[in-house]
């Protein structure tokens, strides 16, 4: 990775910050992602990253595929503030949260959370407990496509 | 009248509606627009009162003697699935 | 990512098991290690990942760059220790492990953790013990390039 | 004879050889093998007291009672980095 080639200086901090916390119907790459935050400082030694996918099975279910559905607006206002508590409270240097909606097939990505930091201690706990956080507060929902048929699942009957 | 956006199983149980439409008057609360869907789709009524779907305004949870006025953004969100994880 | 164009019948499974555990000179890229890892099983729903980078600086110095020597052989061995132990430990799906060796530029990457779980939190719980245990048991050593010259790091004075 | 191998600072302390060759007789053991490395190199010795550099035979740490036999792949190992991490 060429770390002399994109400085924060290149680009307005907005438009980083915004990339930064995404809800978005397209596929991601792990290593761009990756690149966007690294860029952001030389001294990140310690990267936890945490990556969903769609699983064949839920409950004990098969399933074909996967939709998710989200509040246009309140869903990336959560990300940002998860985003924001996560690099205050773990003192990490940089966070990024991505989640996907739309149709999903099995095996493709759905969420990514990255967290840099300068040790990696840090940078675990900001990872667990924003996908943790992600899940109790963003108004993201699944509708999970079975051989049955179509069913939106409660995470919490 | 008040919008209010549907999504997931509220947005099914309202016969695939993406928003209803209510009309309410000045000094009305939160607790009043449950009332009001209630009254029209019991089913949904049923998990508000169970408070398996949450009303927002604003983009945040609301409480229940929130005041609700004209313009505010308002919506129903039955619980959150967050991904495969 | 393309599940169906490789599956585990289309390479032996030796083969694979020895790219999931590797010392190598050449940098490596995390989509594509995730995608080696991920088409092991379609019962994979999350995935977490540590990425060990070369900081600027290393307790209050600042650090040029950093050159890794291993013990061949011996790295390689305690390394597949460890990704056996994860999978059978904490109950994970597939686990990778993977460290540089030789002369690393500020940024760049040295040790790539994956694991692979059905839910996150084996996930987690086995991608920070290989780290962990990475850091504990592996014969690699670290000479850091600094403005005051060549340092052997001691991780444990 | 017996080859040692040698990494990082103790490769350095030998004057950046990353060999040692020394000769020992049947039926020595890990201790005895500290103490000739302990005369020809001191420094690296001192480490070797204080367990901060450790014996390693056939690619395990090795206790000092272990018996060296000829063919067994030995190696000197500084304190582990692992990483910048």
């Amino acid at each position: 990775m060429s770390l002399e080639q994109v400085t924060k200086a290149d680009r307005p901090a907005t438009d980083d910050d915004a990339m930064l916390v995404r809800v978005q119907r397209e596929d991601f790459s792990i290593d761009e992602e990756l690149t966007r935050v690294r860029r952001r400082s030389k001294r990140i030694g310690g990267i936890a990253t945490f990556l969903g996918t769609a699983r064949d099975r839920s409950k004990g279910k098969d399933v074909d595929g996967i939709t998710f559905e989200h509040y246009e607006g309140m869903a990336q206002k959560k990300l940002r503030e998860i985003r924001e508590r996560a690099i205050k409270d773990f003192g990490v240097i940089e966070v990024l949260v991505l989640h996907r909606y739309g149709e999903i097939t099995i095996g493709e990505n759905i969420v990514l959370i990255i967290a840099a930091a300068e040790h990696r201690a840090e940078a675990f706990r900001a990872c667990q407990w924003a996908i943790d956080e992600l899940k109790q507060i963003t108004p993201i929902w699944k509708l999970e496509h079975t051989p049955e048929g179509e069913v939106w699942v409660e995470e919490h009957p | 009248m008040v919008t209010i956006q549907l999504f997931g199983m509220t947005k099914m149980l309202a016969g695939n509606r993406g928003t209803l439409s209510l009309s309410l008057h000045d000094g009305k609360r939160v607790k009043d627009l449950v009332s009001v869907i209630d009254a029209a789709y019991p089913k949904i009524g049923e998990l508000l009162q169970k408070k398996k779907v949450l009303v927002s305004v604003n983009q945040e949870i609301a409480h229940e003697d929130l005041e609700v006025k004209d313009g505010d953004e308002i919506a129903l969100l039955p619980p959150f699935a967050g991904g495969n994880r």
